[in-house]
């Protein structure tokens, strides 16, 4: 296996786990806060944020990393201001990459989570309150422990849309080897020339063995999950 | 304690117009199925928010819409125990118990978890799931949790609807302890009356969202027509009553009322302890004479103080025995084949074996 | 590889993705020579050409045409003085290779009775340069407005070929590059090269590269050392500065 | 009916080897929290698959793990009502109600649905969501949801644990019609000895996943013993009667009993209807002579037919009272005091009022 | 507005709300079918039938689409059979397009169903049981109306994508106006050309709008069936 890909290809492997991993990462917590607050909140621009979310599902993956390119490059308005303030830079890292893979996988993440925040019994809520759980510890050890399932299938979501993610990285943060040149793209690459179809084939099955493993993993996680509730 | 609510709210087409002043340490709920019971806990409790009204629990101040004051739940300081459980489905029972106890602060912290597990007969449940648990196991557990929490208030909806007989009177003890010794007071919902007649200091009964009565557990549970629904057999007076002395060899303690003696099962109370005892209307036979060759022990003379309307075939008959008011209810037959009539002498006879263990509660003590 | 990037050390190449074959064999044998290695990120030459203009940290740029190279300079991103058109290619007529179809291509040649009901497979031709240069071509020819409506414009000349080699459309427009690499089509008419603008891959360092070796490996790219890398995959070696834009 | 019951279940570290073979219209299912109840009932609608053994209702088997029988639920005809109601969310009252007769063919539609719902008392509420409902209105609309399948047999858990007891003896003669003229089997889930007697026609008494005893209701319920958990005051007989005349002016209702008449409250039925009685074993009192000047109207004649063993100060006296077994429970001193021994002539006093309306039902007509 | 757009624009707004909307349409019994057999079955074979339904979200979509080529062109397996016994054509057709959208929307669909079907308490079901509806019946009137909320969300899921896949369809049906050039296409080949920023912008302000309806249309009736399990 190791012969069978190029020290490029093996790059591209690894940095494609470490971008998905990130981005599935990064992007949990706002998920979360982000599904809280749809789900939940009842103030002005609830809609306004539902939209936003949605955009990178709505939008073609290239207009995307395009607007990224815009906002978050090194000139970019925001990309300016974190450079300057906190010294992340996205522009042309691995970093933009996570970066591109999180948003386009935001709006599968928290839809999960939205549906399972949906399903709990609010009344479970109301008993921890009147346990002495103020809103927060409510949130920590009820509301979340229950939401497990959905953050579960949110992560899986996300982790496979960045194990597969292209036009927006593509255009964001180009396709540079060992820096910004993941699975899918290095893919991409490989189709675009005459004779690439092995190599392009040989790494689809790496992807899939990589998101066969990962399904594994959540469906674990799941079964676990699960098992504490009805065993 | 003194309860004090007066709110109204509204939920669909049902409305809840309560008004309670309640100085009673155990505060029974009582009524009709939809009658607003669990809306009022769950009122107290801080679940809902009444539409307008105040509620005041010893002093403070929990709602009060005019002024805007509403505290919310987890500062009530309030153990609910819910009419449907509500466990945690994520926690074993040991966590679902110990629950409340993450956010008492550590000297807070009385109530004593073992004690309390024993109680309920749930200490082998502890690493279970509440999802394997079966209906009187999770209200068990239910019960434990908000006991854990060391509430400042207990709500507890039909807590022991559906436990059997034995484990009820293991738990009656409890209850009577925490509402005489804990301090704490409680509001209890419950359907049934020898429950509420055995524990309740005050009671409330509601209909249809309204107030319909309320009021010393005594003066309430003398008062024949307020349980319409309940069908009339668990009308009754409750007596105070003291140990006089015991009568080891048959297993018989002997009280001392105020009319007379009264022999009951045996006590495990030192002579003189203050006792609460109910004396149901259908279990008190009347006789013009002293009766002779019965089995039964008890026999209080006194007399008739007034005879109340007719119920169907039944009437109750008021007695006054050496002060202690009693109820004895007869049927029109015997009223007439007796020609009983206020101011008639008569003995109330009553079987020692009457005073099953509900019957007997502890006297609840003095209010501090 | 990572690390020396971040440094800046190498070389980095913004090439044209139809470029990723010559250029990894170029670069592999320039590694060999001097022991240094360029990064080439292959891509869109659009979404290059706009990473450039975003500040992108590289040092040459190899468009598969003219405009996005125009698109730079007129931006002022790149040095004027090193811009050269490199490489040139033909665009051909190809069908599956079971084919039985009998075209040549000719002014005025019916190119809509040959399709029938068939699609004619190109690339983009408003955006993918294959696409735009065989539109030209046709126009040039006359046969456009015949076959206008019959065209299925793919994402990339890459894509366009697929769809004939696959038997999904009975005629495409490609490179002669692509087509010679691809067994189950065959090459069935050529456009004559006036009929179309030149088919030009330029090439140019830009103004915000500060690496010595970017030229040198420039050089490399022009010298006759990387000419059979270019020539195995079919393009036409020009190499040919452009003088003053 | 014939419910032969033979099974074996184990479901984490509670094993239920239970083995019942009931001809009664009505088992009841007696037992504490946890001993294994709601298993059964789950069995034998087909919810749990037991590991081992075999179910058979009226002949028809419907698990037979040997020869690999297992009747999915759907095609038992078998109404449940649950323990926890179990509402479909998404459907309001009446959908929940009329949701098993989609599945009924239309000539087996027997169940009237508004006479139901007004047993039952919800006919305002069938427009709402159960979401909105309070806890016994749950109940109720789970127990009408239950009937109107037309069951040809009906398992209920605990149908009436919150119900109020207004609402209870609604409830109690239609489920008595049930058994006996709708001709569905019934079995019952109960904590409260009251209801078992008044309603049971057969007992089975669980104990941790085990039967401790079974048998016709009158056999079990004058076994003092069976009812540890109860505590000793719902022990007593059930005799058969009929109605012998009525007497309208007082409200009452004289029943003939092989020792003599009974004199009940009012009944609604026609001379020559038979009727079960049960006398608890707490209500009697026993006398040497007639008593004379007692308020209580019946007095039935016979004589001690032995004694029990004492337990704790009281003792369970069997009278024969010309052929039906009574059961009187008296003080050990009352016993000493008057000298009762086996063969004694004694009389029972019984209060009219003592029969409160649960505690006379109709009598089970025979089986058929 | 009407101005505001070419024609040929209009035509791709027109299609891609056609194919947005079969592409939805035509994947939902799939959907809810496979979720199911994901959340409850017990079959050789389950762990596969995850990975494959996954795997439009793990690979890049032009390879998808080159899948899709291969078997459903003309000549490809699939695509020759459908072709021969039942008329149905996919290349160069808005079906295909429709396809490829069903096809990359299709793990987000069934991430959602089977969240909620999760979610599904068992007991109701088995209520359900013994009221006398078989498993057929029990389906239809208790665990789908319960699933609802997952099949609104996934219809949602689907649609969004639709509306911005491009990678998947233009590499199988490629870009022809008025019959496969969707809005993201357009938008694309904006993208493409320079100076194409302002017609890629207006198109993208077009897709927006559509999903803001859309995103109203699904939380109104999500409203709606919330509504009818608590009010
Ligand atoms: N959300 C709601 N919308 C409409 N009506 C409601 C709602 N919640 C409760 N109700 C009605 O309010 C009334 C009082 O309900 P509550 O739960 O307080 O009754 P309860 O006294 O506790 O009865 P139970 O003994 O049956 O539990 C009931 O008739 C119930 O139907
Ligand atoms: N899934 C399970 N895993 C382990 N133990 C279980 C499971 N389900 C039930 N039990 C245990 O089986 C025993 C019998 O349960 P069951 O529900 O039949 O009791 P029950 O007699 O109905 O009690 P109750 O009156 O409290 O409802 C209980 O002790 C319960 O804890
Ligand atoms: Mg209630
Ligand atoms: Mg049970």
């Amino acid at each position: 296996m190791i012969d069978w890909l190029s020290p490029q290809e093996w790059m591209a492997v690894h940095l494609s786990l470490k971008v998905a991993l990130t981005a599935m990462a990064a992007s949990l917590v706002p998920g979360i806060v982000v599904a809280l607050l749809l789900e939940r909140g009842r103030f002005w621009g609830r809609q306004a944020l539902d939209v936003i979310v949605h955009l990178p599902l709505v939008l073609p993956p290239v207009v995307v990393g395009y607007f990224l390119l815009l906002w978050f490059g090194k000139r970019g308005p925001i990309g300016a201001l974190l450079n300057e303030y906190f010294g992340i830079v996205f522009s042309f890292r691995w970093t933009g990459a996570a970066l591109a893979c999180a948003i386009m996988g935001f709006p599968l993440l928290v839809r999960a989570i939205r549906l399972s925040i949906e399903a709990v019994d609010r009344k479970l809520e109301d008993a921890a309150g009147t346990l002495g759980a103020n809103r927060v510890w409510v949130f920590l050890v009820v509301t979340l422990p229950l939401i497990l399932p959905g953050i579960i299938a949110g992560m899986v979501l996300s982790f496979a849309k960045a194990m597969g993610e292209f036009g927006a990285t593509i255009t964001f943060v180009s396709n540079i080897p060992g820096e910004t040149q993941t699975l899918p793209t290095a893919i991409y690459t490989f189709t675009q020339v005459p004779g690439g179809e092995g190599g392009a084939l040989r790494l689809t099955v790496v992807s899939i063995v990589i998101s066969v493993a990962a399904l594994w993993v959540s469906e674990w996680m799941a079964r676990r999950v699960r098992r504490r509730f009805l065993a | 304690m003194t309860l004090d609510l007066d709110i109204c709210h509204r939920q669909g087409s049902f409305t809840l117009e309560a008004r309670i002043h309640s100085e009673g340490r155990l505060t029974a709920l009582f009524g009709q199925s939809g009658a607003g019971k669990t809306t009022i806990i769950n009122a107290i409790g801080g679940l809902i928010r009444p539409s307008q009204g105040r509620i005041v629990v010893n002093g403070r101040v929990l709602v009060d819409t005019q002024s805007g004051i509403f505290v919310p739940k987890h500062k009530r300081h309030i153990g609910t125990v819910f009419q449907e459980g509500r466990l945690f489905p994520h926690l074993n029972v040991r966590q679902n118990l110990l629950f409340g106890r993450w956010f008492t602060p550590r000297r807070e912290r009385v109530a004593d978890f073992s004690a309390i597990v024993d109680l309920l007969g749930i200490g082998h449940l502890l690493d279970r799931n509440p999802a394997t648990l079966s209906g009187g196991e999770k209200q068990r557990v239910a019960i434990g949790r908000a006991l854990l929490t060391d509430p400042q208030l207990l709500l507890m909806d039909e807590p022991l609807a559906s436990l059997d007989e034995a484990r009820k009177s293991e738990i009656y003890p409890y209850i009577e302890r925490l509402r005489d010794e804990g301090n704490v007071p409680i509001v209890l919902v419950s359907h049934s009356v020898t429950e509420i007649a055995r524990l309740a200091t005050s009671i409330v009964i509601l209909s249809d969202g309204r107030v319909t009565a309320a009021g010393p557990a005594e003066d309430i549970l003398r008062q024949t027509n307020l349980f319409p629904q309940t069908g009339p057999a668990e009308t009754g007076a409750l007596i105070e009553t003291h140990v006089l002395h015991h009568e080891e060899a048959f297993g018989l303690t002997v009280l001392q009322t105020r009319a007379g003696t009264l022999t009951v099962p045996l006590l495990d109370l030192a002579p003189g302890a203050p006792l609460r005892v109910r004396l149901r209307a259908r279990d008190i036979i009347l006789s013009l004479q002293p009766p002779e060759g019965l089995s039964a022990l008890n026999v209080l003379p006194g007399k008739v103080s007034s005879i109340g309307e007719p119920d169907g075939s039944s009437v109750d008959v008021m007695l006054d025995c050496g002060g202690d008011s009693l109820v004895a209810r007869v049927t029109r037959k015997s009223v007439e084949r007796l020609g009983l009539r206020a101011g008639l002498p008569v003995h109330a006879i009553i079987k020692s074996i009457a005073f099953d263990r509900e019957a007997v509660g502890r006297a609840p003590t003095e209010e501090t | 590889t990572s690390i020396a990037y971040a440094q800046g050390k190498d070389v980095v190449v913004f090439a044209a993705a139809s470029l990723k074959n010559a250029l990894d064999d170029i670069n592999a044998a320039w590694e060999k020579e001097t022991g240094k290695k360029a990064v080439i990120s292959y891509a869109a030459s659009n979404a290059l050409a706009k990473q450039i203009e975003a500040g992108a940290p590289a040092d040459i740029f190899f468009s598969a045409d003219l405009d996005w190279m125009d698109y730079l300079a007129s931006k002022n991103l790149i040095q004027p003085q090193t811009r050269l058109n490199l490489l040139g290619n033909s665009i051909v007529l190809v069908a599956p290779k079971d084919s039985t179809v009998q075209v040549s291509v000719a002014q005025g040649f019916d190119l809509a009775a040959v399709l029938g009901q068939g699609r004619l497979a190109m690339g983009n031709v408003d955006a993918v340069p294959a696409g735009k240069y065989g539109k030209a071509a046709l126009e040039k020819l006359g046969a456009w407005n015949g076959v206008k409506d019959k065209v299925a414009q793919a994402e990339s000349v890459r894509a366009a070929l697929l769809l004939v080699s696959r038997g999904e459309a009975p005629l495409g427009i490609v490179y002669r590059t692509d087509a010679a690499s691809d067994p189950n089509v065959k090459i069935v008419g050529e456009f004559p090269q006036d009929s179309h603008p030149p088919i030009i891959y330029p090439v140019a360092l830009l103004k915000a590269s500060a690496k010595p070796d970017a030229q040198a490996f420039l050089t490399y790219m022009r010298s006759a050392k990387a000419r059979p890398f270019f020539d195995k995959q079919g393009f036409t070696f020009i190499n040919k500065p452009v003088s003053g834009s």
